[in-house]
């Protein structure tokens, strides 16, 4: 099986040759790198650029003015934070220019904890993000998603924020990426750029077909009926264990990915809550003005009176940062044990 | 004084045509000052002091849709360019007074703040500088394209100690990669209340695109003659060459900084007398042309006024329109944001 | 009466004085403007910088990290977005550094619409500068707060953002600066610059006194029975106004003004809400991620079961822009009439 | 070759001085290396390669706190700097190994991310660049001060495309208010995998600062006789004239990136090779010496590794601690954010 790094290259190669893209760049996203985390090795569109962000997302609204289709990478999105003006401006261009202009672009960042990235490799950016008008955001957490979603976005006409849950880059979903070889190691060969040399070194992408996850569409990644649980990211695999352990005690949890953090999939979420009257909302940002106190505002207003127990949300600690040792990552960001917690919690709170 | 050898360049139907829009753009900048006063628009920001130099780079704009056209990124003192290119007086002073039918904004954007597609004018905003990290998009778009369309961006002095200024420096000078740009800063020596230079330690601001091997020229933005040949010799260089072009033109701010320094006459050079005083000298317009030129503007910016205010309003439904490029997302949006 | 703008000048004179200001200054602070509001006019400490935000952040960091105490000004909150990165730093040098150092520096800039600033001067910060942790937010909505906190602030020894509601600047109130005279044309001859030459010209500056507004504290700005409104900035105004409507209607709404928004005072949105039963969070910022949704969520998590009614939030319109045209603005931003119809619905919502 | 004319003036014992600083730094990177590769640390970012150009840098700083001493505003390749200012193995192992006795983060930050109030470093963050916006600040308060305390800056090559080195350029040259700042590039000639000249078309790095009027050096950083004499030169400079000077080192980057390129050693000039043969050939450090310098170093290192080992990881509610500089402030925030 692809990894979603994988996954999201044979997207990006789908849409050069299908989408128009015209260029994959960023930090070192051309050769001979392809990517902090390979996700734009062998591209035929990728380049590297100079270490600037703010170069970065203002050459993209400049490619998608002048007809290009451009995908920018900013490296880590703890690196985001110097061009909030400039994702404003994109998200503007459109309504200040009464609908005269439309940015056709993507910006892709790795997101989020968990691979020890101390301070500055650990941030989170869906709370942000969701609070610039003007864009549509996605965050896959499965490598078939990853492909869908990036396709999806390819192919929408507003700019799209591509959040990539840098925990997930590297692991293996189980369904096949439409076009992919049945054995990984082949796949291996034709995508992934060899170690040493790799000047004359070229892909060979498999048959890759159209594969469109809709923007705007969550995913019921489980059925319950005690409590629901609306999640994104990494943080759906570890609701998805959460919820396995709570099923042994009888807790059965509806499991919502969301996909699409703007515009979000309300009537998902407004159906579960609806049958399960209970809900926690969960991510990783920290806890101050978070997205999912937005959806909880929502929920709160739309269903008051549906609903059993207070909805909550779990999220990162209000702390300035995420730090490097293992017991201070733990202690930050929601871990399984306290989703299965407050997954707990909420389901069996009497009414 | 260059002027003697610049002069006969320009022929003399082409500086009556400069000229004419030259008073073009100050009678619609003097209306709105008026608009403002009026309570007729809010606030006013604009060019007169710049028409020297924007009407020829405008005249010189290689105008159209797509790469093989010349793409602008402006800041909010390009009337004078707008106006050369065949921008209307009836539009500009219908943004001024926040009308449905601003076709650059819809009532949404301060006034001088276009987006025209049809001319590659990208949408502006009033946020210094960012338009130098996006022109060299643009640019780089057209160094693939081919062709000699260029991309052309402005901006003023203070503006220059942003970061962004220097990010266009890089962009438009990789290695190989170089594009096709003609930067240029108007320099009126002031950002609002501050004087250049008491903030910047530069001799010239076009000095500072040298480290990066570009071509740059300081100019007398209030000759016309001058800015003409400048901006022809620059743009020569990037149409063929597809290199960048770094152009400072040092202007006057005829009316301060904005509505919100009171928008009223200061002593500065003024670059249509100084060219009006040419004409005169070379014959090339007489005393009763000239009067009759500010007349016929003047009467035109009036009757643009009196035609917008039987215009309608943008409603109040409007605010959802254009979040995004399909009326179905912006309906789901304002289901989320109701 | 003194104007917030001269209210905030005078404690910065104060500062400047009292308190170790070191550098008042930014874009078109120093002479002759003295802030484009007028708010840094006359003092001592005050100068001019370049045209660039970074380099201001950047700057206060740095006097700060010398022992200095600076407050930096941000011209219009709409041209902060490129300095989040550097917001984040300060948010984060204290906890990154395990408490070596701490930035005793003030931010201040103006916020929100209200003065026909169109699409980029009419911007909230509120929610974005609440999700950065690290950082005190305040803002007040009379000139005697505005003293009192910007006081407060500059005692303070962590970074403090200051909001300055853009539409209240040349407001007065009804309570007296300590140490202002009288007579406000008194007060006007000494402090406030005269039109023209200016370069010989220096402020008088009263005998001003130590007046705080601590730091997390809200206020009770009428009390009520019916339904508690929780806003700050000038909606506290215009909630007050729409409170005196209700009241006609025998409707008793409790109006809490924040003035802090970070760390806020939730005892006494806690106790307010206890008593009434119902809530609204108002403010002006846009709809999704928004800081009052925060408010919303913590009152929702805590006090779930003494809520007789949805709580709701009022906030700004999830638009990319506040439109120029009068009726463009009013649509996006909360006005007297929409505060007045949500304070009705939630208090008369049946239990 | 300068260095026939710049050696006589580095007396031996210095030189004997500045070897050990050197290989003290290299066997403390070398160390971190190792415990990342033995999963002891997660991430190694550091110095090898520029040990030539930071330890005479860390020699030659006012070491002390407040604004008469000298303030460091550094990037994440310092460790020579910090080593040769007395920075302790120990400590900077601690921090890798991300022990509550980290006394520069308590196992929060990255190795080589220093925070020194008693000798003015300031906090360090990973964000490129930013610290060349950071440094004026200190500079400034240096001006009014007086004295000759000075502002030190370091960075990378590739970071020099961020706005923010061009805005440090500008705040340092203001007409008048310049102020005492030795801004340095250290030009390794790559960023991660990119390489300066495919992104950047100035010749010199330094050359940017000659527009704004700066004083500016281009040095081999690989070579410790003209580090020195640079180093020296730029500080005497800024220290009495208190003005700025823009210095670009040119050094090696031995191990890659970090330990995400894998941190093997490259096939690149080697200073402290270099170093040792000056060494042997002036006769003065001899083969068994030099042996001894890096044995002993190598096991403080591991006795460092070692000691760390008894120590105690910080703890989950520690996360609570530092976000205010008071504890009520903590308490409170802990109350609305947990
Ligand atoms: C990023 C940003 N910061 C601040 C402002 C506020 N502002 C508007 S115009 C201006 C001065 C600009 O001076 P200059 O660049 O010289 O252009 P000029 O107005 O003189 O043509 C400032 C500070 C802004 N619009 N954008
Ligand atoms: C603002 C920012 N963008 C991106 C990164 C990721 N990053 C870390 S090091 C690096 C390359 C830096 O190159 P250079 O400035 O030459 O310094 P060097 O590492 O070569 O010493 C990049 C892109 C970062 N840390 N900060
Ligand atoms: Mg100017
Ligand atoms: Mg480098």
């Amino acid at each position: 099986m692809a990894n979603m790094a994988q996954a999201i290259r044979m997207a990006l190669a789908y849409g050069e040759k299908h989408l128009g893209v015209t260029d994959v760049f960023g930090e070192d996203v051309g050769p001979p790198l392809g990517g902090v985390f390979t996700a734009t090795q062998g591209l035929r569109t990728s380049w590297n650029s100079p270490l600037d962000e703010r170069g970065i997302i203002g050459m993209a609204y400049g490619i998608a003015v002048a007809g290009g289709k451009p995908v920018a990478e900013i490296q880590f999105c703890d690196y985001i934070f110097n061009t909030i003006d400039l994702l404003k401006l994109v998200g503007n261009a459109h309504w200040g220019s009464a609908g005269k202009f439309n940015l056709p672009l993507v910006v892709m960042t790795p997101v989020g904890a968990g691979i020890h990235g101390s301070i500055y490799h650990s941030h989170s950016f869906d709370s942000i993000m969701t609070h610039i008008p003007g864009w549509k955001v996605v965050m896959p957490c499965t490598p078939i998603d990853a492909y869908g979603l990036m396709i999806a976005a390819l192919k929408d006409t507003n700019p799209v924020m591509f959040m990539k849950p840098k925990a997930l880059l590297r692991t293996k979903g189980d369904e096949r990426i439409p076009g992919e070889p049945e054995d990984e190691k082949v796949l291996k060969d034709m995508i992934d750029a060899p170690l040493g040399d790799r000047s004359n070194w070229k892909p060979r992408w498999p048959e890759l077909t159209d594969y469109t996850v809709p923007i705007g569409k969550a995913k019921i990644v489980r059925e319950g009926t005690h409590v629901t649980c609306v999640t994104y990211g990494r943080h759906v695999h570890w609701a998805k264990a959460a919820a396995d352990t709570l099923a042994n005690e009888g807790i059965s949890v509806e499991l919502i990915d969301l996909r699409t953090l703007y515009p979000y999939d309300f009537d998902a979420i407004k159906t579960s809550v609806r049958k399960t009257r209970r809900v926690v909302f969960l991510n990783e940002d920290t806890a101050v003005t978070n997205f999912g106190e937005h959806l909880l505002r929502r929920t709160t207003e739309e269903l008051f009176y549906e609903l059993d127990a207070p909805p909550r949300l779990l999220s990162g600690k209000n702390v300035p940062g995420v730090g490097l040792a293992p017991v201070l990552e733990d202690a930050s960001v929601p871990q399984i044990a306290d989703i299965e917690k407050m997954l707990r919690e909420t389901a069996t709170v009497p009414a | 004084m260059q002027k003697s050898t610049l002069r006969p360049r320009l022929e003399p139907a082409l500086q009556v045509r400069i000229h004419d829009l030259m008073v073009k753009t100050r009678c619609v900048e003097e209306r709105m000052i008026k608009m403002n006063r009026d309570g007729e628009g809010f606030f006013w920001i604009g060019a007169p002091g710049e028409e020297a130099f924007g009407v020829p780079l405008g005249l010189q704009v290689k105008k159209g849709q797509g790469p093989d056209f010349d793409y602008l990124h402006l800041h909010y003192r390009s009337s004078p360019l707008i106006m050369a290119m065949g921008g209307t007086m009836l539009d500009s002073l219908r943004q001024m007074g926040m009308r449905a039918t601003d076709r650059y904004s819809a009532g949404r954007n301060f006034t001088n703040h276009y987006a025209i597609p049809e001319w590659n004018v990208a949408p502006m905003a009033p946020t210094i500088e960012t338009q130098y990290l996006i022109a060299p998009g643009t640019a780089w778009v057209q160094r693939r394209h081919g062709g000699d369309g260029i991309t052309i961006v402005n901006g003023g002095d203070a503006g220059t100690a942003e970061g962004d200024f220097a990010s266009c420096l890089i962009w438009s000078t990789r290695p190989g990669k170089e594009i096709p740009m003609l930067i240029i800063v108007v320099n009126n020596k002031f950002g609002i209340s501050t004087s250049h230079g008491t903030q910047h330690g530069v001799r010239n601001i076009a000095d500072r695109g040298i480290p990066h091997g570009m071509q740059t020229k300081v100019i007398n933005g209030n000759d016309v003659f001058e800015s003409w040949a400048a901006i022809d010799e620059a743009m020569r260089y990037v149409r063929t060459e597809r290199r960048p072009f770094l152009l400072e033109a040092h202007v006057s701010r005829l009316n301060g900084h904005s509505s919100s320094s009171g928008a009223n006459r200061v002593d500065e050079l003024d670059c249509i007398l100084e060219f009006e005083k040419q004409l005169l000298a070379d014959k090339i317009r007489t005393e009763a042309e000239i009067k009759a030129t500010w007349e016929r503007w003047r009467d035109e910016a009036n009757a643009c006024v009196k035609q917008l205010r039987t215009e309608p309003f943008p409603e109040a439904s409007d605010i959802w329109k254009w979040t995004f490029h399909n009326d179905a997302d912006n309906t789901l949006a304002k289901a989320g944001g109701d």
